[in-house]
Formats: C-alpha cells, sequence, structure tokens
C-alpha cells in the first residue's frame, strides 16, 4: 500500500459489512419475520431494506428481524424504532420498503399511506 | 463485498476449538445453504471471546445474542428459529451466574460490562484471517499516521507519554526501552515480541495472536520505525498452532498489501518479519533466553547488562516487547497518549489483560482498568466464586506469583501494589482459592512447575527449587516439622535474592507468601499434623461420630479396605486409622451424615 | 613468525595456506578458530578440506603445488581492482614494475585450471585480503616442502608488501615452526652456511668475530645441508656422521637412499631412544628429555621460553650440551660450562639479537627476539616501519609445474603431513598408550570416486608406487581430498617417505619436495 | 577511571572492569566457581555474589562492572548466608568421598567448605546419579560430581572452540554432555584436555597411569616439547616421575594445551629409554661405559679429519634439542672439527 486514500476506501467498503456488529444504532427497523411474514413475502422486502441502507451509506440504523408482530393479515410489515417513538408500516413490497428508506430515514417525513393506523381505521 | 442482513459469530479461539467450533461453522454453512440463506446471513470465525467458561459461544448480530455451550445439535434450531424467524432461542443463550434470565444481548452482560477492551478490543469481534475486516476498525491506520505524520522521536515521545509499561511481567517502562534502543548504536537493529507464553493457565498473548494477528504486525512495524529497525522477529512457542497460523496468514497478507516490505505508504521506510518458534520452555520466556533460543542457542538466561536495547539478537541492539504490551500501540498512536494515560492507576497506566482461572465462576480472559479492585475483578467481572464456598485467596502473576487474601482484596490492581503484597503482575494469570483449598499444596503445586522449568544454569534455581520442593512434600506429607518451615522461608529468601534471572528471583514467591498469609495452615500441618483444608491425604482423618451413628453397617460394607469395625445394630462402628486408606467412600456412603473428614 | 600469535588473531582477514592449523598447532588453531567466530574473516587455500576450510569465507581447495600460480592470480585481480597500497609500494618497495608484468597474464580464469579451483572464489579471496584494513598471512610446510617452496613463500610477501600488510600490527607473513625449537637451532647457526643469528660464514668480518670468540681458526665455506649429505655419503666425500637427536630413517625423504648412506658411513647417533636411525648407528650415545634439564627453547613467533629440570635422567643418559662440551674437551678444546645458563651467557656474547636477554629476565615470562640490549622489551612483530633488509624488494616469480607430475605410469598426486595425535617419527607420542590406540596405523587418505574406480572400500589394505619404492597401507576414503590427490601421514615408517623424492630440491633452501609425489594406487589383490 | 569502596577501602579501576577485578587489584578474595577471564561472564554458580548498597538483591561479582562511587561489602552476613546456602544446595547434590577423590586438594569445593565451616548438608533429599563416562582415552567424566558451573562447556565452545560439550535437559534434570549424548568417544573431542584443566571439583578427572595426591607433587613450570607454539606448562613430579602435566597461562597458550603437551609425557619415563652408551662390536649394539664411548667418537673424528679433512665430517643436529644444545653442538663442529657441515631438520 502506497497511499493513505488506499487504506481509506478499503476501511469505508468494509465498514458497511462489519457495521451492524457495532450493537444497536439509534435508529432500529424490525421486520417481522415469522412464519406468516415471510409467506407473505417479508425477506425480499427486508434484503431491500438492508441494500437501500448501505447504497445511502446510513450510518446509525439497525435492521434487524423479529417473529410474528401479531397481526398476520398485514404481513409482511416492519417497525421503525427512533428512541421512545415507533412507526409501524404494513403491506409492503421491497418498492415501498425502499421509499420508507428514501422518506422516513432520511428526510424524516413518515409515509402516511403505509402505516397501520390508516390500515386499521380502513377496516373499520 | 456482499451484504448480509445478519452475521453469525463463532468463536474460533483455542479454547472453543477444542470443543468443536470448526464443526459448528461447517454446520452452520450447511444449515443455511439449505435454507437458502446463505446470502442474507454471514457466518464469521473469530478469535476468543474470553468467557471461555461457557464455550464454545456463537454471537448472531445486530441482535447480539450471545449462546453459550452451543452443541451442534443446536446449530439447527439457531437457524431455523432465530436466522429465519427472528425467534431468539432464549434456553441457549448465556445466563450469568446469580441471575434467573438470560441477558438480552452480549452489550449488557456483566462480564463485558467492567471490562475496557483496548489490547482485545478485536478479538471476537472480527474475522482474523481477512486483512479487511481489521481495517475496517481502523487497522493500519495507526502505521499510516506514524509513517506520514510523525518523526520516530515523536512516536518514542508518544510512548513514553503514554505510561505504558511492559504486559509481559517486569512492568518496565516501554517508552524507555524503545528510547534506549532507539538511542543505542547499531548498523542493523532488530524488533522482537516475545509470545512465548509460559504461565500455565494464561492466554492473553495467544489470545490476541489469534483473534487479531494484524494488530502485532501493526504494531512491530510501527515500532521497528521509532526505533529505527527493518526487521523482526516473533517468537512464539509451537504449541500454539492456530496462533502461528493465523500470524503468519497476517504476515502473508500484510506483505502482499504493501504493509510490510520496502517504501511502506510510500514513505521509504522498510519493514518485514518472520516467526520463531519456540519449544515451549518456561525460561524462554526471559528476555536472554528468548534471545539466546532466537539466535538458535539453547534457551539460557544471561547476565545483564548488556541488556537487549544495547547487545540482543546477534548483538545487535533490540527492542523486546510482549504480545500484550504491542497490542495497546496503535490505540495510543490514534487515540493518543493522554487518551491512554487517563486510564489507570498513578502508576500504572491502561488496561492489563487476566486469565481469571480456579474456583471462580466465570473463567477466561478479561481486560479490565488499572486500578479495578481484585474484588471487583473477582466477584462483579468474574461471577463470583461458585457453589457458594468462601474465597480464601488469589494467585496472581502465574506460577511465581504470590498468593493474597481476603484482607487484601480491596487493592486496586497495578504493578506495584501487587508487589507490595509479595505477589506480581507477571503477564496477567489470576487463579481464585476457595475454603477448599490448602495453601501449603497450592505452593507445593507451583514449585512443582518452576523446579520443572528452571532452565539449570544457576545454583540457587537448579538446586532450590527442588529442595523447596521436597520440603513443601514433606510439609504436605505430615512429616514436617517447624524448623523445616523455617529452612523453607530462609531458603526461599536465598533463592529469591541470589538467583540469575526472574524466573528464580520470583519462584520463591507462592512459598513466601502464603507462609505469610497463611503461616497457621503450615503450622498446622507440622505442629498439629492436621490439613485444615482436608486436602493433603496423609494428614486426612475420617470419624464416626458415635451420637450420630445408627449402626447400619453401610460404611463398613462400602469400605474397601475392611477398616471399619462395629456390630450391625448393636454398637458404633468404628474406622481403624492405621488402615484407612482414606478415599472417602464411608463418608459419601453414611445415609446419616454420622461420618466427618477432619 | 613477523608477527606475535598473540597479534595474528587481530587482523581483519586472515590467510592461511599450506598450514593444517588445528591438528599441527592445536592451540594456535583453536585461537584463530576464535577470532573467526568473534567476526574476523578467513581465507584457507589447503588440497585438502581441513577443520580450518569449515571456518572459511573463502576456501581454495587447490591442486598440491600451485601456491605460486595461485598468490599470482590473487595480485593480478588486487593490481586489477586498485586494491593496492600505493604509498607503501613508492616508499619502501622496488621491483614494483617487473612484478606487474609477471603477475598480468595470471588472471583468475588462467589459474583457476593450474590450481583446479573457480575462478570467482580466487577474486573472493583477492578481495578479502586486499580489502582488508589488516590482513595477516599463516603458512606452513604446505608452502614450504616444494621443490619451489621458497619462491612460493616470496610470492606470499609480495601479495603482503602489495597491501601493505608488512610490519604492522595485524599484518605480516607468518610461518608456523613445525617443532618445539627449529627457531632455536636455526638462531644457533645449526645451518650450514650461517653462525648463531644467521651472521654468514662466508663473511671475513663475522669469521674473524668468531674466531675471536673462540680461539680458533674458522672455515669460511659453507657447509653441506642433510640432503647434500647423504648424497655426498654415496659418493664418499663424507666419512662420519654425527646426528643428534633426529630420525632420518623416517623423516628424510626416499628413506632407502637414506638408509644405504647411514649403513655406508661412521654414524654416532644421540637420542631418547633406540631410533630406526639409531639402530644403523655405530655408536649410540643417551642423552636427557627436556623434563631432565635446564635450558631454552625459542617458539615459531621468535620468544625465547625457559625449559627446567624436573625429574633425574635414567640411567647415565646426559644432557646434549654435556656431551658435545666433554667431546671438545677430550678433542682438546679446554673450555668448560657449569651449567646451560653459562652457555646461554656466551649465546648472548656473539649473538646480537640475543644480546638483552638472561636467565634472570626468563625467569618470569619469555622475551621475543631482537632484544638489543637488558632494558630492550623484545620485539614481537618485525619490520615496523620497513623491513629489515632496508626497501622490501618484490622478487617476481612465474609458476612451473612440479616434474614430478605428468607421468602416466604415476598419474596420481600424493601429499603428505602430520595428524593431530602423532608427533613427527612417533619417537615421543609412540609411547603413550591412549595416543595408539587412538592413531595406530598409517593410512592413505583417497576420494571415494577414485575408490570405486579402483574397486577400493574403506578399510582395505592397498598398494601405494612412486618412482622410489611402494607401501601398503589401509586406505581411508574420504572427500577431504580430490579425486586425483592423495594423503599419507609421514609418522609411520610404512608411510609417505618411502615414496617422496629425495633428488629434487628447492634451489635455494634446499628442502625436498615432499608435498608432491607421483604415485598410483591398485587394491591388494 | 572508575572510584567505589570494597570493604571499606578504596579502589580505583578502568572503566568496565568487573567488582571481582577491582577486589582482586586490593587483594580481596572473593569466591568463584564458574569464573574465568577468557569467557563471556555467565554468573551461573552465584557463589561470588556481594552486598551492594541500594542493590535490590545480592550481586555476582563476577560479572557486575563496577560504577562510580559503588559500595560493596564481600563478606557481609547476608552475603556469608548466601554462600552458606548455595555450599550447602551444592553439597546436597554431591557425593561427599573426599576421602577417595583424586581432585581432593585441588578442589575448590573442598576449600570453600573449609572456608566457610559446612561440614555437611542440611538437605536430605534427592542426589543425582549418572554413570561415569570413560570413553576417552585420557580422561573421565563423571557429572554425579558436577557442579554445573559451565566451565567445560564454555571453555570448549568459547576458548578451545572444539563445541564436543553442551548442557542436556533442564531443572534438577540439568547436567553435562556430548550432542545427542552421544558419549565424548563418539563427539567432536579433541582430547585437549583443557576442560579437565579447569574443572573445579572431581568431575573431569585425567586417567591417571599410578596414584598421587595433589599435595604429593612438586611443580615444575617449564615450555611444551612438542610443536613451535611454546605452550607453557607445569610438570607435576612425585618420586622422580612425571605425575600429570598442567596448562599455564603463557604468552601463547592463554592456558591451553592440545592432547600430545597434556597427555602425552610417558616417553620421559619409558622403560625403553637408552641408559649407557652403546658401541657396535662385531654387528652388534652393546653396551659401553662413557668413556669407551667417547674414545671410540673422538679416535675416529680424528682419523677421519687426518685422512680427507675436516669436511669429511658431518652432522645433522636437532630442531628438538635446547637451544644450548643447538650452540654446542654448532661450536663443536665449527671451532673444534673445523667444518660447517652441520644442519638440521627445519625443512622436514
Amino acid at each position: 500500500m502506497k497511499t493513505i486514500a488506499e487504506l481509506e476506501a478499503i476501511r469505508k467498503k468494509a465498514q458497511d459489512d462489519v457495521k451492524l456488529r457495532s450493537g444497536s444504532g439509534d435508529v432500529r427497523v424490525v421486520v417481522g419475520m415469522a412464519t406468516c411474514g415471510i409467506a407473505a413475502g417479508a425477506r425480499p422486502v427486508m434484503m431491500a431494506m438492508i441494500d437501500e441502507i448501505n447504497k445511502r451509506n446510513l450510518q446509525n440504523v439497525t435492521v434487524t428481524q423479529t417473529g410474528c408482530i401479531g397481526a398476520c393479515r398485514l404481513e409482511p410489515m416492519l417497525e421503525v424504532y427512533e428512541g421512545e417513538d415507533k412507526t409501524t408500516y404494513v403491506k409492503l413490497t421491497p418498492e415501498l420498503a425502499r421509499q420508507i428508506v428514501a422518506e422516513h430515514l432520511v428526510n424524516g417525513r413518515v409515509l402516511k399511506g403505509q402505516t397501520i393506523g390508516v390500515f386499521e381505521k380502513e377496516e373499520a | 463485498m456482499e451484504l448480509y442482513r445478519s452475521h453469525v459469530l463463532v468463536c474460533g479461539g483455542t479454547g472453543c476449538v477444542s470443543s468443536d467450533a470448526f464443526k459448528i461453522i461447517d454446520l452452520f454453512e450447511k444449515e443455511l445453504e439449505k435454507h437458502g440463506l446463505e446470502k442474507e446471513v454471514k457466518v464469521v470465525q473469530t478469535g476468543c471471546f474470553g468467557l471461555c467458561e461457557a464455550g464454545p459461544i456463537v454471537i448472531v448480530y445486530p441482535e447480539g445474542s450471545f449462546y453459550s455451550q452451543v452443541k451442534l445439535d443446536d446449530v439447527t434450531r439457531i437457524t431455523e428459529e432465530h436466522l429465519m424467524k427472528g425467534r431468539i432461542v432464549q434456553d441457549l443463550i448465556y445466563k450469568e451466574p446469580g441471575k434467573k434470565e438470560a441477558s438480552d444481548s452480549i452489550n449488557n452482560m456483566g462480564f463485558y460490562k467492567k471490562q475496557q477492551r483496548v489490547a482485545l478490543r478485536n478479538c471476537g469481534v472480527i474475522n482474523p484471517e481477512i486483512l479487511e475486516e481489521y481495517i475496517a476498525y481502523d487497522g493500519y491506520a495507526a502505521l499510516a499516521k506514524v509513517l506520514t505524520e510523525m518523526s520516530p522521536e515523536e512516536v518514542v515521545e508518544t510512548v513514553k507519554a503514554s505510561g505504558l509499561r511492559g504486559r509481559g511481567g517486569g512492568g518496565f517502562p516501554t517508552g524507555l526501552k524503545w528510547e534506549f534502543t532507539s538511542k543505542a548504536e547499531g548498523d542493523i537493529k532488530y524488533v522482537a515480541c516475545n509470545a512465548d507464553e509460559g504461565d500455565p493457565g494464561a492466554f492473553m498473548d495467544r489470545s490476541v495472536l489469534e483473534g487479531d494477528p494484524h494488530a502485532l504486525v501493526e504494531s512491530m512495524a510501527i515500532a521497528g520505525y521509532a526505533v529505527g529497525a527493518e526487521y523482526g522477529f516473533v517468537y512464539v512457542r509451537a504449541e500454539y498452532p492456530i496462533a502461528v497460523k493465523r500470524l503468519q496468514i497476517a504476515i502473508d497478507q500484510a506483505r502482499e498489501n504493501g504493509l510490510l516490505g520496502e517504501d511502506i505508504f510510500g514513505s521509504g521506510f522498510n519493514f518485514d518479519m518472520e516467526i520463531r518458534e519456540g519449544a515451549g520452555a518456561f525460561v524462554c520466556g526471559e528476555e536472554t533466553a528468548l534471545i539466546k533460543s532466537i539466535e538458535g542457542g539453547r534457551g539460557m538466561p544471561k547476565v545483564r547488562p548488556p541488556f537487549p536495547a544495547q547487545k540482543g539478537i546477534f548483538d545487535k541492539p533490540t527492542l523486546l516487547n510482549n504480545v500484550e504490551t504491542f497490542a495497546n500501540i496503535p490505540q495510543i498512536i490514534l487515540k493518543g497518549a493522554d487518551w491512554f494515560a487517563g486510564i489507570g492507576t498513578e502508576k500504572s497506566k491502561g488496561t492489563k489483560v487476566f486469565a481469571l482461572g480456579g474456583k471462580i465462576n466465570n473463567t477466561g480472559l478479561l481486560e479490565i482498568p488499572m486500578g479495578t479492585t481484585l474484588r471487583e475483578t473477582i466477584f462483579e467481572v468474574g461471577g463470583g466464586i461458585p457453589n457458594g464456598k468462601a474465597f480464601k485467596a488469589v494467585q496472581t502473576g502465574g506460577p511465581s506469583g504470590g498468593c493474597i487474601p481476603d484482607a487484601h482484596l480491596d487493592t486496586p490492581i497495578d504493578f506495584d501494589n501487587l508487589i507490595s503484597l509479595g505477589s506480581m503482575m507477571g503477564s496477567g494469570g489470576m487463579i481464585v482459592m476457595d475454603e477448599d483449598n490448602c495453601m501449603v499444596d497450592v505452593a507445593r503445586f507451583f514449585l512443582d512447575f518452576t523446579e520443572e522449568e528452571s532452565c539449570g544454569k544457576c545454583t540457587p534455581c537448579r538446586e532450590g527449587t527442588k529442595r523447596m520442593h521436597e520440603l513443601l512434600d514433606k510439609i504436605t506429607e505430615g512429616k514436617g516439622t517447624q524448623q523445616d518451615v523455617d529452612k523453607l522461608e530462609s531458603l526461599a529468601k536465598t533463592i529469591k535474592s541470589a538467583s540469575l534471572c526472574g524466573l528464580g528471583q520470583t519462584a520463591p514467591n507462592p512459598v513466601l507468601s502464603t507462609i505469610k498469609y497463611f503461616r497457621n495452615e503450615y503450622e498446622a500441618h507440622v505442629n498439629d499434623k492436621k490439613c485444615p483444608a482436608g486436602v493433603c491425604q496423609a494428614l486426612l482423618q475420617f470419624l464416626v461420630i458415635p451420637e450420630k451413628c445408627k449402626k447400619c453397617g453401610i460404611c463398613a460394607a462400602k469400605c474397601p479396605v475392611d477398616c471399619i469395625s462395629g456390630v450391625k445394630g448393636k454398637e458404633v462402628y468404628l474406622i481403624d486409622q492405621e488402615e484407612c486408606i482414606k478415599c472417602g467412600a464411608c463418608l459419601e456412603a453414611c445415609p446419616f451424615d454420622a461420618i466427618k473428614k477432619g | 613468525m613477523t608477527n606475535s600469535i598473540a597479534d595474528i588473531q587481530t587482523a581483519d582477514t586472515m590467510f592461511i595456506t599450506g598450514s593444517n592449523t588445528t591438528e599441527n598447532h592445536p592451540v594456535i588453531g583453536a585461537q584463530l578458530k576464535r577470532a573467526v567466530k568473534a567476526g574476523k574473516k578467513l581465507i584457507v587455500a589447503d588440497p585438502r578440506e581441513i577443520e580450518m576450510a569449515e571456518y572459511a569465507d573463502v576456501f581454495l581447495k587447490i591442486k598440491p603445488g600451485t601456491s605460486v600460480a595461485l598468490h599470482n592470480a590473487m595480485m593480478n585481480v588486487i593490481l586489477e581492482e586498485g586494491l593496492e597500497d600505493k604509498a607503501y609500494i613508492q616508499n619502501t618497495t622496488e621491483g614494483f614494475d617487473e612484478l606487474k608484468k609477471v603477475v598480468e597474464k595470471y588472471t583468475p580464469e588462467y589459474v583457476a585450471d593450474i590450481c583446479e579451483v573457480d575462478a570467482e572464489d580466487i577474486r573472493k579471496a583477492a578481495r578479502l585480503y586486499g580489502e582488508a584494513g589488516t590482513a595477516t598471512i599463516i603458512y606452513c610446510m604446505g608452502i614450504t616442502q616444494h621443490v619451489t617452496g621458497t619462491e612460493s613463500v616470496m610470492t606470499l610477501s609480495n601479495l603482503a608488501m602489495l597491501t601493505g600488510n608488512l610490519g604492522k600490527a595485524g599484518g605480516g607473513v607468518n610461518p608456523l615452526r613445525g617443532q618445539n625449537n627449529v627457531q632455536g637451532a636455526c638462531d644457533m647457526g645449526a645451518l650450514p652456511n650461517v653462525f648463531t643469528g644467521y651472521q654468514p660464514v662466508t663473511n671475513e668480518a663475522i669469521v674473524k668475530k668468531f674466531e675471536d670468540a673462540w680461539g680458533v681458526k674458522l672455515s669460511d665455506k659453507p657447509g653441506l645441508t642433510i640432503t647434500d649429505t647423504v648424497k655426498a655419503i654415496e659418493e664418499d666425500r663424507v666419512k662420519m656422521l654425527y646426528v643428534f637427536g633426529e630420525n632420518p630413517m623416517i623423516s628424510d625423504p626416499d628413506t632407502k637412499h637414506v638408509e644405504k648412506a647411514l649403513k655406508k658411513a661412521f654414524v654416532v647417533v644421540q637420542d631418547l631412544f633406540l631410533t630406526e636411525t639409531a639402530e644403523l648407528a655405530d655408536v649410540v650415545l643417551p642423552a636427557a628429555a627436556y623434563a631432565e634439564k635446564d635450558g631454552t627453547f625459542v617458539n615459531t613467533e621468535r620468544r625465547v621460553q625457559r625449559v627446567r629440570k624436573a625429574v633425574d635422567a635414567p640411567g647415565e643418559a646426559k644432557p646434549d650440551w654435556v656431551i658435545f662440551m666433554e667431546i671438545m674437551n677430550r678433542l682438546g678444546y679446554e673450555k668448560q660450562y657449569k651449567d646451560a645458563e653459562e652457555v646461554f651467557e656466551e649465546i648472548r656474547q656473539v649473538t646480537p639479537q640475543y644480546a638483552g636477554i638472561s636467565y634472570e629476565r626468563l625467569e618470569t615470562k619469555g622475551i621475543a627476539w631482537p632484544c638489543p640490549t637488558e632494558e630492550h622489551p623484545g620485539t614481537p612483530i618485525l619490520h615496523i616501519g620497513k623491513p629489515a633488509r632496508g626497501a622490501g624488494l618484490f622478487k617476481a616469480i612465474e609458476f612451473v609445474e612440479s616434474e614430478e607430475l605428468g607421468d602416466p605410469e604415476y598419474p596420481l598426486v600424493l601429499t603428505t603431513g602430520r595428524i593431530l595425535y602423532q608427533y613427527h617419527t612417533r619417537s615421543m607420542t609412540g609411547k603413550t598408550e591412549g595416543i595408539n590406540k587412538i592413531a595406530p596405523e598409517s593410512y592413505i587418505e583417497m576420494n571415494p570416486e577414485l575408490a570405486k574406480k579402483k574397486g577400493i572400500k574403506d578399510g582395505d589394505v592397498v598398494k601405494v608406487k612412486s618412482r622410489r619404492g611402494e607401501v601398503q597401507i589401509k586406505a581411508k576414503v574420504t572427500d577431504r581430498v580430490e579425486e586425483n590427490v592423495l594423503f599419507i601421514p609421514f609418522h609411520w615408517s610404512e608411510g609417505a617417505n618411502v615414496l617422496t623424492n629425495g633428488e629434487v630440491f628447492d634451489q635455494f633452501s634446499k628442502i625436498p619436495g615432499l608435498k608432491v609425489t607421483g604415485i598410483n594406487v591398485e587394491k591388494l589383490a | 577511571m572508575i572510584n567505589l569502596k570494597i570493604n571499606g577501602f578504596e579502589v580505583q579501576v578502568e572503566q568496565g572492569a568487573t567488582i571481582l577485578q577491582a577486589a582482586e587489584k586490593i587483594g580481596i578474595k572473593i569466591p568463584t566457581f564458574c569464573y574465568d577471564d577468557r569467557f563471556k561472564p555467565h554468573g551461573s554458580c552465584r557463589i561470588c555474589v556481594v552486598e551492594v548498597e541500594g542493590a535490590r538483591s545480592l550481586m555476582t561479582a563476577c560479572c557486575i562492572p563496577a560504577s562510580d562511587g559503588m559500595v560493596v561489602q564481600t563478606e557481609s552476613e547476608a552475603v556469608v548466608e548466601a554462600r552458606k546456602e548455595i555450599l550447602d544446595l551444592i553439597l546436597a547434590n554431591h557425593p561427599l568421598d573426599c576421602l577417595t577423590c583424586e581432585q581432593a586438594g585441588r578442589c575448590t569445593l573442598q576449600d570453600l567448605c573449609y572456608q566457610y565451616d559446612m561440614e555437611e548438608t542440611s538437605y536430605d533429599g534427592k542426589r543425582k546419579s549418572y554413570e561415569k563416562d570413560v570413553s576417552n582415552e585420557f580422561y573421565t567424566a563423571d557429572q554425579t560430581k558436577c557442579i554445573l558451573c559451565g566451565k567445560c562447556v564454555y571453555m570448549c565452545s568459547q576458548v578451545q572452540n572444539t563445541d564436543a560439550l553442551c548442557f542436556v535437559d533442564r531443572g534438577f534434570e540439568t547436567h553435562i554432555g556430548t550432542p545427542f549424548e552421544q558419549g565424548i568417544a563418539e563427539s567432536t573431542c579433541v582430547s585437549c584436555g583443557n576442560c579437565v584443566s579447569v574443572c573445579p571439583v572431581g568431575a573431569l578427572m585425567p586417567k591417571r597411569r599410578e596414584k598421587y595426591r595433589y599435595w604429593e607433587v612438586d611443580k615444575v613450570q617449564t615450555t611444551c616439547s612438542y610443536c613451535g607454539v611454546g605452550c607453557q606448562m607445569e610438570l607435576l613430579v612425585k618420586d622422580n616421575k612425571i605425575m600429570e602435566v598442567l596448562p599455564v597461562k603463557g604468552h601463547c597458550n592463554e592456558g591451553l594445551l592440545c592432547v600430545k603437551g597434556r597427555f602425552s609425557f610417558d616417553f620421559v619415563s619409558h622403560p625403553d629409554r637408552l641408559k649407557k652408551p652403546l658401541i657396535r662390536k662385531n654387528g652388534e649394539l652393546q653396551e659401553a661405559t662413557w668413556d669407551e664411548a667417547y674414545d671410540v667418537i673422538v679416535n675416529k673424528i680424528k682419523e677421519v679429519k687426518d685422512h680427507d679433512g675436516p669436511d669429511a665430517v658431518a652432522a645433522f643436529s636437532s630442531a628438538r634439542g635446547l637451544t644450548e644444545d643447538n650452540y654446542l653442538m654448532t661450536k663443536m663442529m665449527r671451532a673444534v672439527i673445523g667444518t660447517n657441515n652441520v644442519d638440521h631438520c627445519a625443512r622436514l
């Protein structure tokens, strides 16, 4: 290695890979990955999420998975935790997942249309 | 680089490897493939996590779930439940001693909370065989900084300012060593690393070599730049195959990537290094003996002066530090001397790694700030004594350390405090003893080791350790007298003051410290012919307590040498002390606790 | 030696040629090995892979009798690469241009073929010697016992002068003396052409000086050398031979000749034992051994040291000097000496180099001559400043192939020497049981390849023939020697000197060419 | 220059001089087993420990350089206690067979036990026991008596440079051996016996031709009669016979000898020595008196001189004889017989 730039480049690239070991970031995205979720297509949603987050090189966001969140009919769904606040998105697709990253995680604008509140109202 | 949603870290330290870690890794990979997860979940082989008690250990990120004592069958469950469905397998998660529920994440475990990992920072975090992962955690940034921004003098100054002291045992100020070597006259100079970890039960150096080998490569290059050396030797004992293998991989990777070799970072600085495998003689941890061994001679200590800094390997000025010492260097360079000097006590800066063993819950490797008290270390980090037994003593500093009693448990750990207690820091062995340990027997145990490992060069050590051992045998066999104890003490003092090298000068510590703090136990052995802890076979006595004896005769039936007499249902049973072989079968057999050991 | 034993160890480079130091001068060998271990550079030239070769930076396994060529080639390289000491040559030497002319054609490549070594090694050796701050030359019989012995020594001093390595500490040209008092015997004029202290018998003034000292008329006609004497006896020119402590029957070349001579002349032998020579004598006189008399020996570094009486001589044996004195007296020369010291006092009177040496001074420590006055500390290093004879004279020498070689009937080269455990003709070592257990008998070293060709196995008895005679001895198969070179120690009567040439000599020193003999070997049917 | 105080006496020494050398300079004797100025300092035996003011532990006088202002005690209570303990430890592992040990009278251990009143050891533990190596023709090696001072090893590796001896095994099992424990006969040993000369106890002993005690012999220093090196040596004489030869530190030999000088002296007292003159009578050499022999010789010389002139007489002088012998031989030939026909085997 002849320059620090070379080292820096390798470091940046490698960090993306190991970042999730550094424990919980301030923002945690939890994807429902129980049988119901997986059946409804949660896995591609999760991978899209991770992919988008890394594309935009968002630090301090951790994507984890959980079991059944409890509203199987609304799967695939995920929760975004920011400190105390929690936003629950439902009926997701990979595209929607990428939008959530772009709007919510980057610009801090919640995608009203996909939150669980909206759907529950509809059903009521 | 592929993106993964989850990482499965499997401990690849020697401890866990000896309990199937490699098989576990293979199985995880098969399982993931079976479920088509190999693109989402990554299996990482790391160095030691430290908590060897709980091995084999598997940690799943991002959750940080800490699975302990994982068996092959558990792998399927962890894959199908946790990795597929995100359901943590609670019953496999490590439960800390004295706690009901399992700890949700490694970050909240008591064992790790009190710790501050500087030397071990990457152990159990990265895959030691992948250069990029080391770089991801700021690897080689320190070397880059040194070569591009600092003069050799500045590097030496920084190390001096940090207050770092040798972690191999002596506790000599590292910065001074660097300064002496850099100032020494000589066209050729060498940097050498002492990785000949000889203390039984101590494996901090091994852990760094296995878990973070690049850290050593980087620091030795930094040292080379600082003292003006272009070549380094790492002296590793051949009994550390994994360490040797991973270090070699690291050296090769560093070479391929121009982190070793010529003109590193375009600075014009050249540095390369090689591994020298030792045959595992304890004395080769002594620096002059180690140098002799590197040169290809018989590992025998040499008189100092001249010191290695003046005349070392092949009579060239040589900087010799141990692995843990080196492992601190990159952090000191990156975070600054003040940061490091901010940790620890006035005279002992930074952190120290200890290998905790003996009668302790969390057997394993821990790194704590200097100044942490022995009590905190043993009862908080170490999780206390198992089975509610009472603490008796802790022996620090390896086989030639002293035994420290309860009364001194609140002493903050640092070089000078331990010495003033008749012990030493050594390379960081820490063995806990409880009420069931006989201190005379303990001293004997350690002498057994040092006697074997004496190089045989100087008279006091070669002949003296043998005689100390024999006197201790005599005492534990109940044949000892008060004169023997006195003789033992005076002999120990002579050996301490007249021996050639550190081995001989410290070998008497276990004896002197136990006589100092547990004289009563010695006296019990020689005067009352009793072993209070009930360890020394020859001094044991099994007695029937008449008022408790129900005359059932079970003891007599169980006795292998038929030395228990009595009449069933009629008279109390009696043990013939002459015949008794002290096997304890009767004690276990008696349903009414009518037999006591004393 | 020009320099002292202590001094040669201080040289940056040591060039050992024709000396099997660790076996023939074991104590010096040990000291030189230590010097090499301490980082001194070492060049070794020898036909055999002797122990010193293991320590050498460059080992030149030269064909016997080719040293002159080797030394010329080393000078060739030194001049080629400008390593010579120009100032020294300017100020203290003569004959440089002629030397230069001669060595020109001795390029490493040319000489490599003569010596059968690698040209690069010759270059390496020349550089090691030429570039060294101080370089010393240590040689022994491997150089001198050749028809061209003296010339070979001259090429060595050329080498030393060329690089300014003469007359300074850590330099010099140093022959190792084979026997305890060769130096003393020479100093005392036990040579046909000089009195004590090398004062020529042909110099009128000197002869006068000794005539005055001894009070008799003296001959100014140089006498006969040992080898001349043997011839002279055969030719009836010499009728009586007095042999003092020598065993020519074994040590001299072509023993068949010697035997004839000894049988012919009237021979007196004075010795400790009834040696092979004594057995042929007409009168044998019992002499005292070194431990039975007082006196001095002079070692290889010209240091005069005391010998002291420890035990009485057996029977009627007498110290040799007493015997000579008594014969002189009976021949009418009245001078009496009460002890060895009185003899030494007379030596001081007639020998300038010894003038300052006395038993009293020798009591505490030996003194190296020249020592002109009682106050003089002695001279461990000769030629300091400039060579004794004023300007050092370069003697350009051409290499000539030994006549021994090239005879199809005797195609192989035999060389000889000593081994560690035996000494000279074994008249002393042969009396020690342990020695004879370790080194019981004579043998011939031959290369495995040659042995294979001849169908000889290690330990076989073989027949070795030369123009002079033949011996039958055990073969020791070893690659210490090259395929066409063989070695026999000369200690045993069935040894080398049955085969060596007693007729051709060095034209100057009259040393026979013992180290090169054309031979042939075959397995004993 | 360096100034220090030893037992209260001021002494000045060169930079780099050891405490031991400083003490020697003012005649203070510090005991040693393993010290020899020809070795690199190794400080194995520890018997030379002394007390240095301000030092953490005792220091070995043989290898610690004197430093300015140093204050040294060579026989303080602590020092004596340590020395006695070391002697005690050595005795505990050394056979007390001084009555028959051939080193008696030349044994450093014996001398120091006397000096420090060590009658016996206070330990009754394990003692080493090895088979004696008698494979060498001239000396025996008895590891049972060895105190592991290491002198033989360092002599062989640093001074004689033969590297035949080495340390084998560790701890209490440590002993001196040859590479691969093949025995001395199989090693590279050249029987110089220099290791034997430096052994402070009876572990390395010459094979004796007959019995003698070191206090029975007279010592005569002389010069070796073999090669031209001129080694200085000491002849140990009992009853007009050489019992043993020991090296002496001379100019050229630094206290070394070779196998010939050290062990091959039997010829002096060999029965084959000539004791009377012999004269050949009718083909046989027969014993005669000196007068008879001289008459024969003198008459022959006269006869030849008269008949063929002095140059018909020739002599071979001896490179083995004394300088004085050679002088009178040449004088006899030149001054008395009148010829220069004298030569010797310098060339052979």
